[in-house]
């Protein structure tokens, strides 16, 4: 088998994709030139913000005028398409011998987790992880390592200080450092009325051993269990630490976050794993480049988890260039198209790629690893990106004082049960 | 006005058959790429259409979308409601402020253009644009404007505007002011620019004073100019989404959740396409409706006389 | 008494240039500054200007032919959408017919379902003619949601100019749509200019149909904007640069433009 | 070759009828001027035959040819207007040429043309100035260049002179006589000006409240009116008129007492003022009235004279100085000066 | 009590002078006429009296006091506009009412003054309707009552007739005479028709290019002209001008030779038309002219003679039917009707 062989009959076509302006992308498009060399396969690629690119997939798909080959995804969309029938599942080209790759072994090379995760809907897989996405915690490590500060932090709280490993010493490490007559500030919510409140607050919700519904995989139904009391514990303990955050923190999401990360205002948070090369390594955006560490998120009742995201390689069912779309889709999960992807801010699927010692002597790498073998799913069912509405609004409700945990989340719940039907009872019913 | 505008009212230069060939292309233009879509909105509007929920493929459920959404919607009402209170605020300071600025030119400027040209500045700017650039004067650590809101005291050190649900409307319409108002200016200052000379001479003469001559006779002849702006504003403030979406996206809570980022949400995050259809079409009513009022007592009274 | 009243008037004029332009300024400058200035938590007004962003986002994010892509659209739709709308404009000025009124206030109402409900059923029936992905999808969007615009703006432009002239004009040997063109529109020039500005920027300035309805190739810079909101940060310094970079033909137009309107100004009115 | 109004009505929206059944004809290459009381509907004739309006009923014809629908720029037709709307973004020179340009004149003959009304009408040297920067008579003047410019087949004037002073006037009116005779070119006129009426009229169209009253010579007109209507319109000061009985061949109406020669009973007697005599020599058929008010209207002098049944007032041109309100005139109507109107109609009698 | 324009100059933005120094000056309570050809500052004069334009040079006194930077409502003038300026958007009723809303007058009393003034210019029938439903006379009409239904001590009128047929002309100069009368306020009018000016004016103010040419009662304007321009410029048709020489008292132009008592040397003779007497008879002092063009202007006839040094013009209201052009007459110039004037500066002589 060889790819020349394999695209020969596709030679001179042009396969179209669309995805999120971002840099891993933007790596993508650097390579496919380097396809096109290879095969006489022309790749073009759209560069949208998220939203656009999420918002121009599902015209196009819903209106089925077939323009892109292949789509780059969040993995939280893929109910939709699977259940409208907008994409093609992979396993008919996994099994071609023609176009199949005979050294590409996904079920090897990938992290199974979030392969399945990302890539599959209801036992069928529809395509490879683009991006592999999880949130850890990043702290100040100078800070934390500062004699004065240990000595200072020792006395007030009676143990050591170091990198939070529970949410209890999160939070005192938050407060000890939230001195706003300095500009420093022990940690920042993602508070705005945004998505970016919600994948934050998951993570707070996994740890504390809560979950949205009861059900094993993303594309499963199951019982509503959002105001659980674990859940309500999650959402207290989150709220709890607005006061260590600054004063605009309502306003924040990711970006807002970063800016102050880089700006060296903020001790410890939780954030991507893909937005770290810019305040840990760029030194053009960053003031604190060399002062960074990286660990998974503190350990709760749940255990030690993180939440997973990520974005993935689709084929439209409207396709006319499937194969073609396959085939480069196929040579992107390459070792080292993935390695060269990552390196420029990307985050890949491959633990091979992540073990290499390039990537190895990035300083976020082995948080990365430890991240992405606890990634836990959530729920990718067609309703999901409503259910996330939901949840945002009544959140962002609470953390604006119009509510209590308690209510928002019972709200919450109602709702989703409404929205999702019969298969989703309220186990925490609401009187 | 002269007189020459004056005698020719009521007589019809041009038959219906000079007419036609004029209005023609702007109707069917209308028709077929606005009240085709339209039609087809109003339609999606009674059916359970939704590309997220692989049940709710457009079957016909005739107005239940709108019962619920009467009935049923909490969240419709409240931004209702709030979309209402913006839409007076934001359009009313808007236009006196527009009306002044424009009547300053007016009245004491002679070389505006240059002027006139900066004033405009900020609508040229587009509405995503303004949302970031207020979004970064705002932002609470590190906003040129707040900090100078901190440094003057005016705003606590400890709070920042967005994350103040109080203050978070206030200040969308502020900004809505500072976007819009050249908007107003620009439309009344080519009003003010067209107005003819002698009714004003004749006021002088007749012994009006100038606000007497601002009242009787510059508002009346401005009238349909002056209603045609509150009537653009009005529909547009109605329908502001961009910036507000950026800015806040609706929040903290729902705070400033307006009716066009709800449809949004509900048709374009949620996919909900009959019950954002529903919505839609409630607000397409309710503007209907209020300018119906208004363009009856406003404009029609001076269109119909023809005394223009 | 008069002068101390210009003065006032010129020093209210200067405050709320002040406030309108403050802003842009501050982008202007931010459009110069590193991600660093930017967010420095003391504003900066002095600081190492970088031409980096320019670069970055026009070359090197290749958003060059987005600002061209802009111009094309917003001239073609501006255009159009005058020369369809002026005409209706003139006959709603100078006819009487019945539902006249009804049909000039129908034309306002195209303008209130919001854009959001329209544009999916807009989007499925460009589809349908297969437009989507072209230009003229969107100039023609735009052409017909600026209509509104120009109907009811220039109707009253149009009927402050008083009959006698198209009459005159008639007499002269001109036809309806002669008289029209060649001697209504041009006297209606401030009226006109403030017009053509309103459209060009509400063209320029639209998001949703430009979105929607224009292949990646075609789409114009509001477009592109978000583009530079990335979960990595936005980037400011590029977003100041489009900004920038985005008001200039805007400017520019509304300068030029602006002559017919100040010629309001020494014309006056018809003597008479 | 003759125009033609066929009972043309027009009814404006709100229901004013400008014109009632107006039947008018008269050749091309007529000078025609219509007279006529404010709103009596010369204006609206002038735009109906412009083809500016469509009457409500009738029809217009030229030729014969039915032309009520043609639209305005088929129809050869200049017009003045009665508020000039020239064009006030073009300079003199422009709103002059304009009608040449439309018709693709070459650049000199355009010129010529021009500069020649311009010449004509004295307004050449302000052909570089804008409309707004004139005064009313200019701007009026340009107005007429206008209309004249193209040698229209009928060229329509509402009042083209009414802003100029007498001087400019008369010479407008010699010129615009000249101008027609050597065009040949059908000329109507609107104006109040009897004056200007009688100098430059082949024939007058006296219209009222719509209708046309009587259309004849100026002489005709003069010497003859239709009725009383026409009677008291024509003359400056208006023709006298006074109800009363004839009985013996004598006519009697309050002081009023003379021969005449109508049939007996009630009938209305006019006399031009400028046609009573004084009869202070012992002439039999006078009468004596009083003088109420005396007004000097340079070379004449104007004596009104109150009676119980309304004023008498004579025109002369003798020195009257020693003549005071108040003293009692002898006054002397001779007999073919006379007129006789039906006393309820107001037609005229013989 | 006097208003007066001293060495009042108006030059506008581009460079015409419109009034040269101008200084004028009458009695509050007069009636003062405003004559002069097209375009030689009339309404300027009168905007500058009203404060609607400043002067460039020179000042606007009203009793003594400058008022050249007044704004115009603390004058107490009121104003017709040459172009009526009437508020489109008001009703008829609602243009004439608002002065008197402006001085908050008390709603009957407003009703009433409206009614009376509308009445009295006879337009009660139009009140509801909006100005643009008028025709050119009764939107003119409106204007003038616009001005005077508050009274205000100074009215000025621009042309305020121009557009109204003869008798309606002759019934409002009756009304404004007795208006004028009964109110004792100052009007200033402007007219180019020299019989309004006659009967109007207690003086007429003749200007000529921005200046002032005489300022006298009507008789004084008509019977001794101040000089050639104001001779040829009043009277209808304008007096006869001829230059020739004097010598043994007797002046020759051509055809033309007359007794008179003036100077030797050049001279300008005038005569108007309607003095000029038929030497039919054997009188001395006549000579023979040929006659070129008769023209009828009911009730008088224009007989004009060609002359190799220009034409007489001759007014009569003799029966002329028999005269043909070409035919020799007789003409006769009356001694005490003959006007002198300097050959070259035109000044009247004696
Ligand atoms: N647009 C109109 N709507 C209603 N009535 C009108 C309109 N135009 C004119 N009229 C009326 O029609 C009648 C005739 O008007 P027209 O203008 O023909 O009069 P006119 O003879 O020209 O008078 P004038 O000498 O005053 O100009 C008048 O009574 C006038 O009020
Ligand atoms: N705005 C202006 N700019 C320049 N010149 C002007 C302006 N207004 C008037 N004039 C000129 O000033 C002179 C006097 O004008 P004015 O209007 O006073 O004349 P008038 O005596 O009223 O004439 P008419 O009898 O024709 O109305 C004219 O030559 C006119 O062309
Ligand atoms: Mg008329
Ligand atoms: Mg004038």
């Amino acid at each position: 088998w060889s790819l020349e062989e394999a695209a020969a009959p596709y030679k001179g076509v042009t396969i179209r994709s669309i995805g999120e302006a971002l840099p891993p992308l933007e790596a993508m498009s650097k390579l496919a030139p380097e396809f096109e060399e290879l095969t006489g396969i022309k790749v073009e690629i759209e560069m949208y913000e998220h939203s656009e690119a999420v918002n121009k997939v599902m015209l196009d798909l819903n209106s089925k005028r077939g323009r892109y080959d292949f789509i780059i995804q969040p993995h939280r969309e893929l109910g939709k398409f699977v259940t409208n029938g907008n994409v093609q599942p992979v396993d008919s080209f996994l099994e071609s011998a023609e176009l199949r790759n005979p050294e590409f072994k996904p079920e090897e090379q990938l992290y199974q987790g979030l392969w399945k995760e990302i890539s599959w809907y209801e036992q069928k897989v529809y395509g490879f992880p683009f991006t592999a996405l999880s949130m850890y915690m990043w702290y100040r490590s100078d800070l934390l390592a500062d004699e004065k500060e240990k000595e200072g932090f020792k006395a007030k709280y009676g143990y050591d200080l170091a990198p939070a490993a529970n949410w209890d010493q999160y939070r005192d490490i938050a407060e000890w450092f939230t001195r706003p007559d300095q500009g420093l500030y022990g940690t920042a919510l993602q508070g705005k009325r945004h998505e970016a409140l919600w994948y934050e607050w998951l993570n707070f919700l996994y740890s504390f051993g809560g979950d949205m519904l009861e059900a094993k995989s993303g594309s499963e139904c199951g019982p509503v269990i959002v105001n659980s009391p674990q859940a309500i514990a999650a959402t207290e303990y989150y709220k709890s630490l607005k006061p260590f955050s600054p004063p605009d923190t309502l306003n924040y999401f990711w970006d807002d976050v970063m800016a102050l990360m880089q700006q060296g205002t903020v001790a410890q948070l939780i954030m991507w794993n893909d937005a770290t090369y810019a305040v840990a390594v760029d030194e053009s955006v960053s003031t604190v480049v060399g002062k960074m560490g990286f660990d998974t998120v503190p350990e709760g009742e749940g255990g030690k988890i993180a939440q997973a995201e990520g974005w993935s390689y689709l084929i439209p069912t409207e396709s006319k260039n499937k194969e073609a779309a396959y085939l480069f889709i196929q040579w992107m999960m390459n070792y080292d198209q993935q390695l060269r992807q990552h390196l420029n801010g990307g985050a890949t699927s491959r633990p091979d790629v992540y073990a290499s010692a390039e990537v190895q002597e990035l300083p976020y790498a082995k948080a990365s690893m430890a991240s992405n073998e606890v990634a836990k799913p959530k729920p990718t069912l067609p309703q999901s990106a409503e259910m996330t509405d939901i949840l945002v609004r009544e959140l962002s409700s609470f953390l604006a004082d119009e509510k209590s945990a308690k209510e928002a989340l019972d709200r919450s719940a109602q709702e989703i049960s409404a929205l999702l039907g019969s298969c989703a009872p309220m186990k925490y019913p609401v009187e | 006005m002269n007189r020459t505008a004056q005698i020719s009212n009521g007589r019809f230069l041009l038959d219906r058959g000079a007419s036609l060939p004029l209005i023609l292309p702007a109707t069917i233009l209308v028709l077929v790429f606005l009240v085709g879509p339209f039609g087809y909105m109003t339609y999606t509007a009674m059916t359970d259409l939704s590309y997220a929920n692989p049940d709710q493929n457009g079957a016909f459920i005739g107005l239940e979308n709108f019962r619920r959404l009467v009935r049923n919607d909490p969240i419709f009402w409240n931004s209702f409601w709030l979309t209402i209170r913006f839409v007076l605020l934001a359009v009313s300071i808007e236009f006196v402020l527009g009306f002044a600025i424009a009547w300053l030119i007016w009245r004491f400027i002679e070389r505006q253009r240059l002027l006139t040209t900066l004033l405009l500045v900020p609508m040229m700017l587009a509405p995503v644009a303004v949302g970031l650039i207020w979004r970064l004067l705002l932002q609470g650590d590190f906003g040129m404007v707040t900090h100078y809101l901190h440094k003057s005291g005016l705003l606590s050190q400890s709070s920042a505007v967005f994350s103040t649900p109080t203050l978070v409307m206030p200040t969308i319409i502020a900004i809505d002011v500072w976007q819009w108002t050249p908007f107003v200016t620009l439309i009344i200052l080519a009003g003010l620019m067209s107005l003819p000379k002698p009714p004003f001479e004749a006021a002088t003469m007749d012994g009006a004073g100038p606000w007497r001559q601002f009242r009787d006779i510059l508002l009346p002849l401005l009238r349909p100019i002056i209603a045609l702006v509150l009537l653009l504003r009005g529909i547009d403030a109605f329908k502001e989404f961009d910036k507000v979406f950026i800015l806040t996206g609706g929040g903290p809570g729902t705070v400033s959740e307006l009716l066009s980022i709800y449809a949004y949400r509900v048709s374009f995050k949620n996919w909900n396409l009959g019950y954002g259809a529903a919505v839609a079409f409630m607000v397409y009513l309710v503007v209907l409706i209020m300018c119906s009022i208004f363009y009856k007592a406003v404009y029609w009274k001076s269109a119909d006389t023809g005394a223009r | 008494m008069n002068r101390s009243w210009k003065i006032l008037a010129i020093g209210v004029l200067a405050c709320v240039l002040v406030i309108a332009l403050t802003p842009y300024v501050w982008i202007l400058l931010s459009s110069f500054k590193g991600r660093l200035d930017i967010l420095s938590s003391q504003p900066t007004w002095f600081f190492t200007p970088t031409l980096a962003n320019y670069p970055a986002v026009f070359i090197d994010k290749n958003y060059l032919p987005l600002v061209l892509n802009s111009l094309i659209i917003s001239t073609a739709s501006t255009v159009l959408s005058i020369c369809v709308g002026a005409p209706a404009a003139y006959v709603f000025a100078r006819t009487d017919f019945a539902g006249k009124e009804d049909l000039f206030f129908f034309f306002l109402t195209t303008r209130m379902a919001p854009p959001i409900s329209i544009a999916v059923p807009l989007f499925m029936f460009f589809t349908l003619l297969g437009l989507t992905d072209t230009i003229y999808a969107v100039v023609i969007a735009h052409t017909t949601f600026n209509l509104s615009l120009v109907v009811w703006m220039m109707r009253g432009f149009f009927a402050e100019i008083p009959r006698e002239i198209d009459e005159a004009a008639m007499m002269d040997g001109r036809s309806r749509l002669g008289a029209f063109i060649r001697v209504i529109v041009p006297m209606a020039a401030p009226g006109l200019a403030a017009t053509a500005v309103l459209c060009f920027i509400m063209s320029w300035n639209e998001f949703l149909y430009a979105f929607i309805l224009v292949a990646f190739e075609g789409r114009p810079l509001t477009v592109g904007i978000p583009g530079l909101i990335t979960p990595h940060g936005t980037l400011w310094g590029q977003v100041a640069a489009v900004a920038v970079v985005a008001t200039l033909p805007i400017l520019l137009f509304t300068f030029l433009v602006q002559k017919h309107l100040v010629r309001g100004l020494t014309f006056g009115a018809v003597k008479g | 070759m003759a125009v033609s109004f066929v009972g043309v009505t027009k009814r404006f929206a709100d229901g004013t009828i400008a014109l009632d059944g107006l039947d008018l004809e008269f050749e091309l290459g007529e000078f025609v001027v219509l007279l006529g009381p404010s709103g009596s509907g010369k204006t609206t004739a002038c735009r109906l035959l412009a083809g500016l309006e469509t009457p409500t009923e009738g029809r217009i014809e030229v030729d014969g040819k039915d032309i009520t629908t043609l639209p305005p720029r088929f129809r050869g037709i200049g017009m003045v207007f009665q508020n000039y709307a020239l064009y006030s973004h073009k300079s003199v020179y422009e709103n002059i040429a304009y009608p040449l340009r439309i018709r693709k004149t070459a650049a000199a003959e355009l010129d010529r043309r021009v500069k020649e009304v311009a010449e004509l009408l004295q307004i050449g040297s302000y052909l570089h100035r804008r409309p707004g920067q004139l005064s009313g008579g200019q701007a009026q003047r340009v107005a007429v260049a206008r209309a004249l410019v193209w040698e229209p087949t009928i060229c329509l004037m509402d009042e083209p002179l009414s802003n100029l002073d007498a001087l400019l006037r008369l010479h407008m009116r010699t010129e615009l006589n000249r101008l027609h005779q050597r065009l040949n070119k059908t000329f109507v006129f609107v104006t109040h000006d009897q004056e200007e009426a009688m100098t430059l009229a082949s024939r007058i169209a006296v219209l009222k409240d719509g209708k046309l009253v009587q259309f004849d010579d100026p002489r005709t007109i003069y010497r003859r009116p239709a009725n009383r209507f026409v009677a008291e319109f024509m003359g400056r000061p208006a023709m006298n008129t006074m109800d009363g009985m004839v009985r013996d061949g004598t006519f009697r109406a309050g002081q009023v007492s003379c021969k005449v020669q109508c049939p007996e009973g009630p009938v209305t007697l006019g006399i031009r003022p400028e046609q009573i005599g004084f009869g202070q020599s012992g002439d039999g058929d006078h009468f004596t009235m009083t003088l109420d008010v005396k007004e000097t209207v340079e070379p004449d002098a104007l004596l009104i004279f109150a009676n119980d049944k309304g004023t008498v007032t004579v025109r002369t041109q003798r020195d009257c100085d020693e003549l005071r309100p108040g003293q009692p005139v002898n006054l002397h109507f001779p007999l073919d000066a006379l007129h006789y109107f039906d006393a309820t109609t107001g037609e005229r009698l013989r």
